[in-house]
């Protein structure tokens, strides 16, 4: 195989060798930060790597539908094994590192996989403790060798010592590699992600390889990627956009695939690297943000005032455009000055100077966000999917992008409304169904029509505009409707809201209960010169809820009355995904949060109430757990 | 505010170690010597390139020798007036005696004699250091400076007992002596300049530079890394002789056409010194930004006067600039004690994260 | 672990050392044997002699008497940079770090005894001197690496906190690939985190390049736990010398600590 | 070959023996000389002891303290009031250099100092010349300036009374130094800046004091200077010939200064009447250095440092 040229690459691996045959080793495909500088992969040696993984796994007794959990951050290593397990038939199963206990369990028990490789000694250890409660597990592979010297099992081998055997079984076993290559058909599995979905155990969506190279085919028709087009791969690997993008998009379309030297140093790797094409979540942008706001406040005279001098014109001049409205000369003039002082330097500072598109998607961004990035010449843009269709199922063209819509469909993607207002997609890009789960599968995918769950309608330029998860679209008890993730968005805008929740369902108003952002809190809280002992003593601050008062007060002007907070309460602590109040992509688990903040709801519609006592369970890092009473304030919110 | 690094990632450890990383400053810098060897010759008065320009390389090339031995080495040397005298007389005598030898390597062949000489009077910096050291080196400074007042040798017996530059041509042009125009001597001095800034730059940064800074932040622990002191801190005298060496012969071949032992006295030691510690100890553009800031702060002083219409009687204005000279050695020694170097790498790093502070 | 080979040759023997500053006798007659592979903590109250030890191992001060041999070969007279050239590299009990350059060239600076070359190439940073210094770059990169410093590569080492500094003093006496390493109380000043941090990169690069290590600690616990032997030194004079749980109990070292009045 | 051997350590030691007179008033000038060296030696100690500063521009203090009294003398104020004005305006200045100089610069590396120094060298250069004219001037403290002869040796008076007066004042700073309280805060600063502010003893008090007693000593040394060669520019030179005796007394040591001065002093005198023509004269101005040069490499701490241990 590796020698002809494959007819049509219907699968993964197959897609790498037409790539390393038309390129061979003058395109880089992969880079990784490490010892200092960006060691660069060929095509031809990611083959190279990925063919010798695939007969050393042989070599195990690895064979076709068989599944490997992949733990660990982005690094080449673990990507090159998610492919040669493809090459063999077989199908990774990607965790994310950071999930309790419990959860890794459950996943990898689940999918049966017999085999998992792990970054580095942290998850080793992780597997090590859960290993005997994992009946089908039989090998436990690991890259990074540091610390694991010592580790005698019969069952852990170094991904060096597996390429190892597999230069040594492709000797024995010339052309297996190419007739395991050549069996792959475009219907086999390639993938099963775990979505933690926000009610129950997490879900195994299955997906084929077609789905993933035909959803990444009419993606590229809209947005076009070349062999000189940059991408990073900072998303954890279990989310399905980073198996589309770092591997099937980029596979497809030639571009080069960055991983960052380590996760605290993303946002310089993102910087140095200055990526032509990215993708990230609204938490991401919500972060880069607020990061960037804590460094404006701490410059010196000259640069704060320009900066906020100039940032709110841009602002509105992208919102003008965002809105399709004419933009005054005076405006732009003035914003072009303001592109020579702040805008320029800040895309710059920021690693955005060479972005050609910018993507957002996995929850719903607030408008004020999209017009921020807009302003500083981000061509930002919204996406609307989920795992169930290799996620992009809507996207915005550019030059089209409006604020409270999530774009257009794909092309082949068709997307149609229920009588009860929920979203349908069909397309080719579709998953197989969820692993070992036929009802569930049954319940989302009725007739060739994935159900999403979500609310929503379109507009007239026929964009589609999400409104909200349809259990949640909530009424109040007069009947009207509001979205509280709208809601939610519009408040988190402000800096100090690191999260928010909107709730109103069957009440006479509408209430929130408010997350403050701790770093930036903390930094204000420094040159107001307040003194706090911790988290919860600076969440119920009197002075803390007057400036969260005055935010509410801002985001409220921009709603209509009835969609207005009324009254408002700091959360005592951070909703927190070990506490299963929110996933791992921070969308919130509704049911969870309305029956554990019960106290703090009832204590909302009581008129005149200004606390109320909530009683917290405190678990120390031993797993030792203690009760303790915590008083939260309530406050009304004026003018609402 | 000027730079844009995003984008800009290194793939191999050489790129990361390059002289200048990011884009914007080889581009500047780049601009600024093609500038400097262009504009100048074309464009510059008489005036400015007698006075102002060629004194100018010269000097640096000088603040450049002593900032390897003082600022990166950690030597302190009052010698640099004596090493510059040698390096003139062994290049007039040199060029005297081989007067169909090129005249660049007349110069290097100076330059060469100046090492020996340097590396004889770095021996005390084996067993003695700081002041005493810099002390000592004023011995080198008086010693020399009376040698070559006193042998009639050093001058062919000429009667003025000074120096002259012979007639000298470089691929055709006449370079040195009195037919010798402005432009062509700037050009061989900034040509010469621009390539022994190169060297520093590339001992300083490499296995060399490394081991002179060992010994100036901690000797002793230096020494017990595996840096031999004695060899290290002659190479140093050696190498910024050599440079003091180069920069004496062109005082006079490219310069002042002769000079006697006058022009090498003390005063030009201190001078120097100043460059090297306003421009910036241990670096490389901190020995042009202080020959530059010396060079022509005299200058400014002579002509604002003159501008603003007060004429001042020449003593007086002697004396005052004498006084503004000295006030302004105190006022940026506290300012900024690391020299105009430090300057321009905090304003540097302030463009570089605009409009960020941190 | 116990080295393997407890009895072949020590990989330095240290014989009746004596050393005096006019009237102070700092160390009277030490001997002291250090196997290959071998982890040795010399404990002692403070001004017994540690680092005076430690600095005639590493040949700063000349012994009044004694004599010192490293793989077998006399080098009691060897000034220091001939000793750091037979590979014995050292940390300092305060910092001893260039504050005038970046961690990455002072670690650099530790690896100048492997590099050869002449100067002129050097000044014109081409061909072999030019590999050298990529090919030692990657060198220092692994050291860095290991002891998780990436961060602080570029930033000046004056700069950087007291625990850094120490990390970094280590990398710069491992990028020496010594076979022999001192350190000088490398926990002095740490918190409870750092010196485990600290212990754990002592092990680990034992374990990884099976340095040979000699270290002064005062912490107890952090002897017991990653020495294979402890030398007690009082007054100048070695009272112990023996596996961690037989010193401990050793009555001679317990009345040193606690103050017994001596003679 | 042979005669250039004995001509340097013979002949010259044969020409001392057979004049013996000569001999002893080469010495008289040797000492005389020495004494200036180690009164312009002892005014940088100071300074250097108290706030570890290698203060180059005491040179030129004897200038400006020289031509301060002469411009005063010339507007007719009578030699003791001139005196006291001076003194007045010499202590004047240290408050100046402290405030203006030394406050900003504290605790910066001595190289740093030194330059500052040097800019105060400069300053004062131009501003003494500005403020009092640039030309030679004859100063006349009422000491004629012819000598008497003391079996068969000449003696000069002038220099007899400038040596008396430099011995005086420098067994007075030794006193001075040893035995008052200001003279110990005095030697713990110069210990140790902050273990002496830790202490309660004013820093800047102490650097005042020590600039001003820096002032009068060299208030001294510029008019027993100056009545011998003249007020003018040259004055501030001699601070190069101190240099050689603080290299051989060390730069913090009192004794040092006074001892190293006298050895420079005779020993530059000797060489330059014995040595000087086989070399063609004038080398005075190297001699010295070279002298301290050969004594620093014996012993690196000087006449009176102690041994420097080096700590790891």
């Amino acid at each position: 195989m590796s020698a002809t040229q494959p007819e049509t690459p219907d699968t993964l691996p197959q897609l790498l060798l037409a790539q390393a045959a038309r390129t061979g080793s003058r395109k880089v495909a992969i880079r990784e930060k490490e010892f200092g500088i960006w060691q660069s992969y060929s095509w031809r040696d990611v083959q190279d790597h990925v063919e010798r993984i695939a007969l050393g796994l042989a070599s195990l007794g690895f064979r076709r539908g068989d599944k490997i959990a992949v733990i660990g951050d982005n690094r080449p290593q673990l990507y090159w094994t998610m492919l040669a397990a493809q090459a063999l038939g077989g199908a990774p199963v990607p965790v994310y590192q950071d999930s309790i206990a419990a959860e890794m369990h459950y996943v990898i028990d689940h999918s049966e996989s017999r085999m998992v490789i792990c970054e580095d000694q942290e998850q080793v250890d992780k597997i090590l403790e859960m290993k005997d409660k994992l009946p089908s597990l039989e090998v436990v592979v690991y890259d990074d060798p540091k610390g694991l010297r010592h580790y005698a099992y019969p069952f852990l081998l170094s991904l060096v010592r597996v390429q190892e055997m597999g230069t040594a079984f492709g000797r024995e076993h010339a052309g297996y590699w190419d007739a395991q290559v050549r069996q792959g058909r475009d219907g086999d599995l390639a993938i099963v992600n775990y979505t933690s979905g926000t009610t129950g155990f997490p879900k195994g969506v299955m997906i084929s390889h077609d789905a993933l190279i035909s959803t990444a085919r009419s993606f590229l028709a809209v947005e076009p990627l070349g062999e000189r087009d940059e991408i990073m791969a900072y998303l954890p690997m279990a989310w399905i956009g980073d198996s589309f993008f770092s591997v099937a998009v980029a596979f497809l379309s030639g571009c080069t695939v960055n991983c960052p030297e380590d996760a605290s140093t993303v946002r310089h790797d993102f910087r140095e690297i200055g990526p032509t094409m990215t993708f990230a979540p609204p938490r991401i942008w919500e972060n880069i943000l607020s990061q960037a706001q804590v460094r404006i406040e701490d410059a010196d005279w000259l640069q704060r005032t320009l900066t906020k001098f100039f940032l709110p014109h841009g602002m509105q001049k992208a919102r003008l455009g965002l809105e399709g409205k004419p933009v005054p000369a005076g405006l732009s003039l003035l914003c072009w000055i303001g592109r020579w002082l702040v805008f320029d330097p800040l895309r710059d500072q920021l690693g955005f100077r060479r972005i050609r598109s910018a993507i957002t998607g996995g929850a719903a961004l607030g408008p004020e966000m999209m017009q921020f990035f807009h302003a500083l010449g981000v061509n930002l843009k919204q996406l609307y999917g989920a795992t169930e269709c290799c996620a992009p199922a809507t996207l915005h063209r550019d030059g089209q992008v409006k604020l409270e819509t999530v774009g257009a469909p794909l092309p082949g993607v068709e997307v149609k409304l229920s009588p009860q207002g929920e979203v349908l997609i069909r397309c080719r890009g579709l998953f197989s169904g969820y692993y070992k789960n036929p009802e569930q599968t049954a319940s989302a995918l009725r007739d060739g029509w994935l159900h999403t769950g979500d609310a929503g309608l379109f507009d007239p330029d026929g964009h589609l505009v999400i409104i909200d998860r349809v259990k949640d679209v909530a009424k109040l008890h007069d009947g009207t409707v509001f979205a509280p993730q709208y809601i939610e968005n519009k408040l988190k805008f402000s800096v100090y809201v690191r999260e928010a929740v909107a709730v109103g369902h069957d009440r006479s108003y509408v209430a929130g209960m408010i997350n403050i952002d701790m770093e930036v809190l903390a930094n204000w809280a420094e040159r107001q010169g307040l003194a706090y002992t911790g988290y919860t003593d600076l969440a119920q601050n009197p002075a803390t809820y007057r400036l969260v008062h005055d935010e509410i007060q801002r985001t409220n002007e921009t709603l209509a009355p009835s969609q207005r907070v009324k009254r408002f309460a700091i959360l005592h602590k951070e909703l927190d995904p070990d506490d299963a109040e929110i996933t791992r992509t921070r969308k919130l688990r509704r049911g969870f949060i309305n029956e554990r903040y019960a106290p703090i709801i009832a204590a909302l519609y009581e008129p005149g109430v200004a606390t109320v006592t909530v009683r917290a369970t405190v678990t120390y890092e031993d797993g030792r757990t203690s009760e303790t009473e915590r008083q939260v304030r309530i406050m009304d919110v004026g003018g609402a | 505010m000027i730079y844009r690094e995003t984008g800009q990632f290194k793939t191999s450890y050489a790129s990361d170690q390059a002289i200048f990383p990011i884009a914007q400053d080889r581009i500047f810098v780049l601009l600024a010597v093609a500038a400097a060897f262009v504009v100048p010759p074309l464009m510059a008065s008489q005036y400015w390139l007698q006075a102002v320009l060629i004194p100018l390389l010269v000097y640096a090339l000088a603040a450049l020798g002593l900032n390897l031995l003082t600022g990166y080495a950690g030597q302190v040397s009052l010698g640099t007036g004596g090493f510059m005298a040698v390096g003139a007389y062994s290049a007039f005598k040199l060029s005297m005696a081989f007067p169909q030898v090129n005249v660049i390597l007349v110069f290097l062949m100076s330059g060469v004699v100046t090492a020996l000489v340097g590396l004889v009077f770095g021996i005390p910096s084996l067993r003695i250091k700081g002041f005493y050291l810099a002390v000592a080196t004023l011995a080198a400074q008086f010693f020399l400076i009376w040698l070559f007042n006193k042998v009639p040798w050093f001058v062919n017996y000429s009667s003025s007992g000074t120096i002259t530059a012979p007639t000298r041509t470089l691929f055709g042009v006449t370079v040195s002596g009195p037919q010798a125009t402005a432009g062509a001597r700037y050009l061989v001095a900034i040509g010469l300049v621009t390539i022994f800034a190169l060297v520093a730059k590339n001992l300083v940064r490499g296995r060399v530079g490394r081991s002179w800074m060992a010994i100036r932040d901690r000797d002793i622990a230096a020494e017990i890394i595996g840096v031999r002191p004695m060899r290290t801190k002659l190479l140093a005298f050696a190498i910024s002789s050599f440079y003091c060496g180069v920069a004496g012969a062109e005082l006079v071949f490219l310069y002042l056409g002769s000079a006697e032992t006058l022009a090498f006295d003390i005063n030009l030691s201190f001078l120097v010194l100043f460059m090297v510690i306003i421009g910036g100890l241990g670096s490389v553009l901190g020995s042009f930004l202080g020959a530059a800031f010396i060079v022509l702060v005299p200058i400014f002083l002579t002509n604002v006067p003159h501008l603003i219409g007060l004429p001042l009687p020449v003593a007086l204005q002697k004396q005052i600039e004498l006084m503004v000279f000295g006030a302004l050695i105190i006022f940026f020694l506290i300012v900024e004690p690391n020299g105009l170097a430090r300057l321009w790498q905090v304003t540097k790093e302030k463009l570089r994260l605009w409009p960020f502070p941190h | 672990m116990m080295p393997a080979s407890a009895l072949e040759s020590p990989l330095l023997r240290v014989e009746d050392i004596t050393v005096r500053f006019g009237a102070v006798q700092a160390l009277t007659e030490v001997s002291v044997d250090v196997h290959r592979g071998e982890i040795v903590a010399i404990i002692g109250p403070n001004g017994a002699g540690k680092t005076t030890l430690l600095n005639v191992i590493s040949g700063f001060y000349h012994p009044r008497s004694g004599r010192i041999f490293f793989q077998g070969r006399d080098r009691t007279q060897l000034k220091p940079f001939d000793v750091a050239a037979l590979g014995i590299a050292r940390t300092f009990q305060n910092v001893a770090l260039f504050k005038g350059m970046s961690v990455l060239d002072n670690i650099m600076t530790g690896r100048l005894l492997k590099m050869r070359g002449s100067f002129l190439l050097d000044a014109v940073y081409w061909g072999p001197a030019r590999r050298q210094e990529l090919a030692h770059r990657a060198a220092v990169e692994r050291v860095i690496d290991f002891l998780e410093i990436q961060a602080i590569r570029k930033t000046p080492a004056g700069r950087l906190p007291y625990g850094l500094q120490k990390r970094v003093e280590l990398a710069r006496a491992l990028a020496a690939e010594p076979q022999l390493l001192l350190l000088d109380e490398p926990m002095a000043g740490m918190n409870v985190e750092e010196k485990e941090d600290m212990s754990r990169f002592i092990l680990d690069l034992h374990d990884e390049f099976g340095t040979t290590i000699v270290l002064i600690e005062h912490d107890m616990s952090v002897v017991m736990d990653i020495s294979d032997r402890v030398v007690v030194l009082d007054y100048g004079r070695k009272i112990a010398d023996g596996p961690p749980e037989i010193v401990r109990k050793d009555q001679v070292v317990m009345d040193a600590y606690l103050g017994v009045a001596h003679g | 070959m042979v005669d250039l051997l004995r001509a340097v350590f013979v002949a010259p030691f044969a020409d001392m023996a057979g004049n013996p007179t000569f001999l002893v008033e080469v010495l008289i000038g040797g000492i005389a000389a020495g004494l200036m060296y180690s009164l312009v030696a002892l005014g940088f100690v100071l300074i250097f002891k108290a706030s570890s500063v290698f203060n180059f521009a005491q040179g030129v203090m004897v200038l400006f303290a020289a031509l301060t009294l002469v411009g005063l003398m010339e507007k007719g104020a009578p030699v003791p009031v001139a005196l006291v004005l001076t003194v007045i305006v010499m202590i004047a200045l240290a408050f100046a250099i402290e405030r203006v100089v030394l406050r900003p610069l504290v605790n910066q590396e001595h190289i740093i100092l030194f330059m500052a120094t040097i800019g105060l060298n400069f300053f004062l250069e131009g501003f003494g010349e500005m403020a009092w004219g640039a030309n030679v001037k004859k100063l006349d403290v009422g000491i004629p300036d012819t000598s008497f002869l003391v079996r068969g040796v000449q003696i000069n008076r002038l220099e007899l009374t400038a040596a008396l007066t430099a011995a005086a004042l420098v067994t007075v700073l030794a006193i001075f130094f040893q035995r008052t309280k200001i003279g110990r805060a005095l030697r713990a600063v110069a210990d140790d800046h902050e273990a002496a502010l830790s202490v309660g003893i004013p820093l800047k008090t102490i650097w005042v004091v020590v600039w001003s007693v820096a002032g009068i000593v060299a208030i001294v040394a510029g008019v027993m200077w100056g009545a011998k060669s003249g007020v003018q520019f040259s004055l501030s030179l001699i601070a190069l010939k101190a240099l050689p005796v603080l290299i051989l007394g060390g730069f913090t040591s009192v004794p040092g200064a006074i001892v190293g001065g006298l050895i420079i002093g005779v020993g530059e005198k000797l060489g330059e009447v014995y040595w000087g023509p086989l070399v063609g004269g004038a080398i005075e101005n190297w001699f010295a250095y070279v002298l301290a040069l050969a004594f620093l490499l014996i012993r690196p701490q000087g006449l009176f440092g102690e041994k420097i241990i080096e700590r790891v």
